[in-house]
């Protein structure tokens, strides 16, 4: 501790020596002038308050069913339920990992109960209330997470690509599939899912140009969690990320994140655009990650609790719920039903999980090209008479000493 | 071009009917473009993406007059961004269309690096085979052009190295034919280097032929004393370094490799069983150089038939030089023949 | 031509085919957006029109001196005079390309006289004028494009940062670069050149969002002159380049790229604003590319006499000169006396590089690495063995006769 | 550990007057943390930049408690973009800091692969040395840690092939300390690869030894029969096939290869004409690794002292597996020493 201490001094003294008065001065200013243009509040579309009070919004109205609000609380609980388990099983060591969807809901069910079947989704890896939208089975999500795959699911069977850890790149791919759909003709919309931080990636920037320069019917739908690990999102943009793209010619649009009928108007109206013709748009959904980053992270050394006490109070859930209560939609029996709909969820994916066989050793070299290729083949074939050599035993012990030490 | 010497391509004729029509001579830059324009006619999916390759018909004119013909629609001049060309190619692949991309020289292709290697090469693995995303890359690539920086470098290894990415390269214009239609038949995402300073060397195409598989080695000359090992523009150097030894009474065995993922080693290993001896030649810096992965098979293959070392001949350690020293910096024909001597003096 | 005339077709019939009915519809529809949602002229700043008039603008006032007027104006005629007969060199095999900065002169000029000594500047591969500014000789400027280097001056010289070939990059160079100025406590500015094309690069986004981030004096001035090699700037962007930066966080601008005192006075606001703290700025310089992309360019495969033609009224020169002569600032000596400067200048650079020897082959292994590298030197001493074997002669036969054969 | 092993690191103490306060037992973690720490310390013009380095120390706070001691203008969390990090580095560098640049998993460099090759790797060059670039770049790399895609890659040969930059790995808590001050000392870009599944592992650090040269390779158990080859993760499993073939009467030495650019031939050599026989490893995959480089240069260097060729084990020509496959994907103990067999039967 002591050394710390002197160290923190030390440097302190070297900053403010020499030309230091003066840069710290010129700093003091800097930060106030960065502050001042900066909105305190900027705009966001809400057609659900807190307390669960609908309200309207000029531009994006909405006028949802009994049967579609309970669907989108169903929804929404079913898949908070699905990402507890998940959590769980990876505190229980049947998962490598698991990223959190927790509190951004709303952002996820809203906009992916926008979609038609044929619109198709580009997800980065925390969408699981996407996945669930676009009816991937939950389980096949996890395959990865455990390490038996790193995409376990058939992207065109949904219309729903495969998780892409790499952060941004998807919204290039995205980009792309969109200019082919409209070259086919075809009046479906395209959605690149991806985060505050990930706005910062140049391959978005790109996306955001590609997409405007041909007018591709693509929507950028970008979850600010206000967190990118440890990072706030002001280390990403000093101006709310709706705002950047008009300076690509296309409109963006904040949406309360933790409404789930303003994500899915937003949506809606970014997708029947597109469709339509009009290009793509940006939405920004408002929200907050109220988990850990993944379940390998620890928000405690940068995060205030007050922070997340706050966002508690804005749940996507209760705040539907509320409304549901209030207009009377929703009856003990319905909310019965859909708690043991989540326990029997739980329960499948939890069974499925453990279940899950490990691949088999020679799927390293499986689908590394689909025309085959003559140093996969080879190496195949060396590891497969390795692998034999053990079975044979004798003449090999060097292996066979080595694996007892192992 | 010596007696020895085995033809212009591997492609094998069937030419019997239609001889006369099928079989001319062009410049491996028409040879190219004449490709393209079959794969498009044949097969609406094809595509052709990247900086100028519209109206222009990119710096080297490979796609000239493609944009004309087949529109903008599928001749799209992109905006300058590498990255967004091969991320959005990935997209449109994954739509059932089938991009062949222009990086427009070889030391623009690092924007893209990250999509291609992380993305574009594993995305089939990563969906258990389930999707396929046939991108053709094309790169004019290597030196002699008397180029500015950037614009001249060999970074082959550099995408060999990574699984999922097949890497070709074509000394001729029967293999420029031939191999850019495989390439864009082929379902994996196929790097194409295109030799730029051998872009106007004419040789025989038969476009009747039926040509030999995309990622098999051609004895472009065949000898008993060494094996030279090359691929792309170094073929030609080659092939005179062994019409000079010749003339010395030294008999040299050329092997155009054609592919450096997957490497024929069943073709050089044959070679190398014969003569005894290898000098592998490239462009690329030596070190870590595809020569290197080389040397050390073949001579893992032919322990005990190499009467001497496997020897390679490439660039240097630094990063390309300007045009006044790049004669130096390329290995010509001295420097082929002095390893040629090296490697018989043991 | 029969045989393309019928690809066309095909592939005319094979789009109108099918869904193709919808699909161009859609098109059409598209195109009528996209125009829709570009004003047609963006405003400009412009302090002198294309006939010589001194014009006000409220927010960017300036009082250029006769002598500074002067001054612009032979700075103006020496670059272009200079650029001139780089491009006869070339076209004499003295260099091997040359890239052309006609038509910009103004915008080059103008920005670069608006900086201080100790402001540092981040060139692209044409900012000759800028170079001239700065006071770097311009026969270095000549050895890359001879072949002799990849770089002729020390950046440190002039606080002119090498040419930068691969698009883009050099944004962020800059941006660091002002990250440092910052942490210096130095209030000196930093100047990003760009292009129109290279406003689509990852890069140049990530620059924006560093600088906005960490507020970084750094100013971007984009020379749109309209042109990336074939392709117009409608391929990059479909609204007017400045605006970009405000989804960043940071003020942009427009300027009349052919009016070098306006371009004087938008970039002295600029860098004054970055030096006070005030953070990044983007400067879109609108101009034209008045000749080949490169020499080794041919602009009539893709470009319109016409438009140039238009352009051409434009001068960013003969306005200057038109302002000299209305307001009697340039008689007849001055005049001559910068022709007589010209031509010196010309001879000069011609003398110099004709005179500019071949680097020596050793040079290769020179300044690889700052501290030295086994493998260097390894391969230099492998090689100055070889090149020592042809000196030798008889040993190396294979050699020698190789050498004839060249 | 063997009684043969010689220690370590390649530190030789100077440790006479203060061994007992400067020599303690760390994982490599914590020597890494402390070296920059120190860096720090020594030069205000050393910078910490990264994704999450700041409050969180890094995703393996490694820069654990920097930022709370040195402060945000030195210890600087960055925009998620590696691209935007690496290319402020070099502006920075170019304005007299020294930046310590963390990419937060090997997968993650791809973005910032063009500024690396085509600006930090070539500008010393461009500049005729009139300018220098001291940035490291920190890589927590190779696999074994259970992770998901993209966590658990080995990217080295794709640095060390580009001339202009270095490449090193320690493979244990000396090298950690005393490795990192020198590649933050060197006017060069320096690409620095920690084994992470390694951090942990603890060995002994004398803070006040005086370290070897950054780039020499270290014998880290000598031995008669054959010659072992590796750097940072595979350094322990090196050792420790040694020590299970010790067992069975067989003497392999152990070279920890420590810089993969430049690599030290000398010391390979040197171990090689002893023993006459050479297996490299390293979790890269083998086509075009650094092994193959090892093999080729070896080969010509030791041509009539080996007695088998030099074998390789690595990971194959396929996308790093999902996690519960590494363990089939990763050279482990029974693949070295299967391959010590091999090379020993011939
Ligand atoms: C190119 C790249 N760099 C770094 C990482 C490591 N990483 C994984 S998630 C993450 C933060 C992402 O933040 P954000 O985009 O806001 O998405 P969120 O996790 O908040 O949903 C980082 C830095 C990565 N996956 N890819
Ligand atoms: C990354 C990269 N891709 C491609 C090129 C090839 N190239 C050189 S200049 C150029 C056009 C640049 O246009 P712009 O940015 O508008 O600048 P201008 O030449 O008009 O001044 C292209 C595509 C390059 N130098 N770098
Ligand atoms: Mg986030
Ligand atoms: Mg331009």
């Amino acid at each position: 501790m002591t050394v710390e201490g002197t160290a923190a001094r030390s440097s302190a003294t070297r900053r403010s020596g020499g030309t230091g008065k003066r840069a710290s001065a010129t700093r003091k200013k800097k930060t106030a002038q960065t502050a001042a243009s900066t909105p305190a509040e900027p705009q966001l579309v809400q057609l659900l308050t807190p307390d669960g009070e609908r309200v309207e919004h000029p531009d994006y109205a909405i006028d949802p069913t009994p049967e579609e609000l309970r669907g989108l609380y169903r929804d929404m609980v079913l898949t908070r339920r699905f990402d507890a388990e998940a959590t769980a099983l990876q505190r229980q060591g049947e998962l490598g990992l698991w990223a959190s969807l927790l509190g951004q809901e709303a952002a996820q069910i809203g906009s992916a109960r926008a979609l038609n079947d044929e619109d198709y989704v580009f997800p980065t890896y925390r969408e699981h209330g996407v996945a669930w939208c676009r009816g991937v089975d939950p389980t096949n999500l996890l395959g990865m997470f455990r390490g038996v795959n790193n995409g376990g699911w058939d992207p065109n069977s949904n219309n729903f690509h495969l998780y892409t850890i790499v952060i941004g790149s998807q919204t290039l791919h995205a980009t792309g599939y969109a200019m082919g759909v409209m070259k086919d003709g075809a009046d479906s919309a395209v959605i690149a899912y991806f985060g505050d931080g990930a706005s910062s990636q140049g391959d978005v920037a790109e996306a955001f140009t590609f997409s405007a320069v041909y007018n591709a019917p693509v929507v950028f739908f970008c979850q600010n969690n206000q967190w990118a690990i440890s990072e706030p999102a002001e280390r990403q943009s000093r101006v709310p990320l709706y705002q950047r793209a008009a300076g690509y010619g296309f409109p963006g649009v904040r949406v309360d994140g933790n409404d789930v009928l303003a994500c899915l108007a937003v949506t809606k109206a970014a997708t029947e655009r597109a469709r339509s013709g009009q290009g793509p748009m940006l939405i920004e959904a408002f929200t907050y990650r109220m988990g850990a980053h993944t379940t390998s992270d620890d928000p405690t050394k940068y995060r205030r609790d007050e922070e997340r006490e706050a966002w508690e109070a804005k749940d996507p859930i209760l705040r539907l719920r509320r409304l549901l209560e209030k207009e009377k939609l929703a009856d003990d029996t319905f909310l019965a039903a859909i708690e043991e709909e989540s326990d029997a969820l739980a329960k499948r994916v939890r069974e499925a999980v453990r279940a899950m066989p490990d691949p088999d050793s020679m799927a390293i070299f499986e689908n590394v090209y689909a025309d085959g290729h003559a140093l996969v083949d080879e190496e195949r074939a060396q590891y497969a008479e390795y692998l034999a050599s053990f079975a044979t035993g004798p003449e090999h012990e060097g292996g066979s000493a080595a694996q007892e030490v192992k | 071009m010596a007696a020895t010497a085995t033809g212009t391509g591997t492609a094998t004729g069937n030419t019997a009917s239609a001889a006369a029509s099928t079989v001319s001579k062009m410049p491996i830059a028409k040879a190219l473009n004449q490709s393209l324009r079959k794969a498009m006619e044949d097969d609406p999916k094809v595509l052709i993406m990247g900086e100028d390759v519209g109206k222009l018909g990119g710096v080297f004119r490979i796609t000239d007059g493609l944009q004309k013909d087949f529109g903008e629609e599928r001749v799209i001049d992109t905006p300058l961004a590498e990255s967004g060309i091969v991320g959005t190619a990935i997209g449109l692949a994954l739509r059932g269309y089938r991009p062949v991309v222009e990086i427009q020289f070889d030391g623009f292709v690092f924007p893209a690096y990250d999509q291609i290697v992380t993305q574009l090469a594993k995305m089939h693995a990563r969906a258990l085979g389930k999707i396929r995303v046939p991108v053709v890359i094309r790169i004019p690539y290597a030196g002699g052009i008397g180029a500015v920086e950037h614009h001249s470098e060999s970074p082959e290894a550099l995408f060999a190295h990574v699984a999922g990415l097949k890497c070709v390269s074509p000394s001729n214009s029967s293999d420029a034919y031939w191999m850019m239609q495989q390439a864009i038949e082929s379902d994996d995402p196929v790097i194409f280097f295109e030799p730029k300073r051998r872009y106007w060397d004419k040789s025989e195409v038969d476009t009747a032929a039926i040509p030999g598989p995309l990622h098999t080695a051609r004895v472009a000359r065949t000898g008993t004393d060494l094996t030279l090992a090359a691929y792309g523009p170094m073929v030609k150097t080659c092939l005179e370094a062994a019409a000079a030894s010749q003339e010395e009474g030294k008999s040299l065995e050329v092997v155009d490799m054609r592919s450096m993922s997957p490497i024929d080693f069943d073709t050089l290993q044959k070679s190398v069983e014969k003569t005894g001896r290898l000098v592998v030649v490239h462009e690329a810096p030596v070190f870590l150089g595809t020569g290197s992965e080389v040397a050390a098979r073949i001579t893992e293959r032919c322990f005990y038939h190499l009467e001497a070392p496997v020897l390679r001949v490439g660039g240097f350690h630094s990063p390309y030089p300007p045009a006044r020293l790049e004669d130096e910096y390329l290995p010509g024909l001295d420097r082929v023949l002095d390893s040629v001597d090296r490697a018989l003096a043991y």
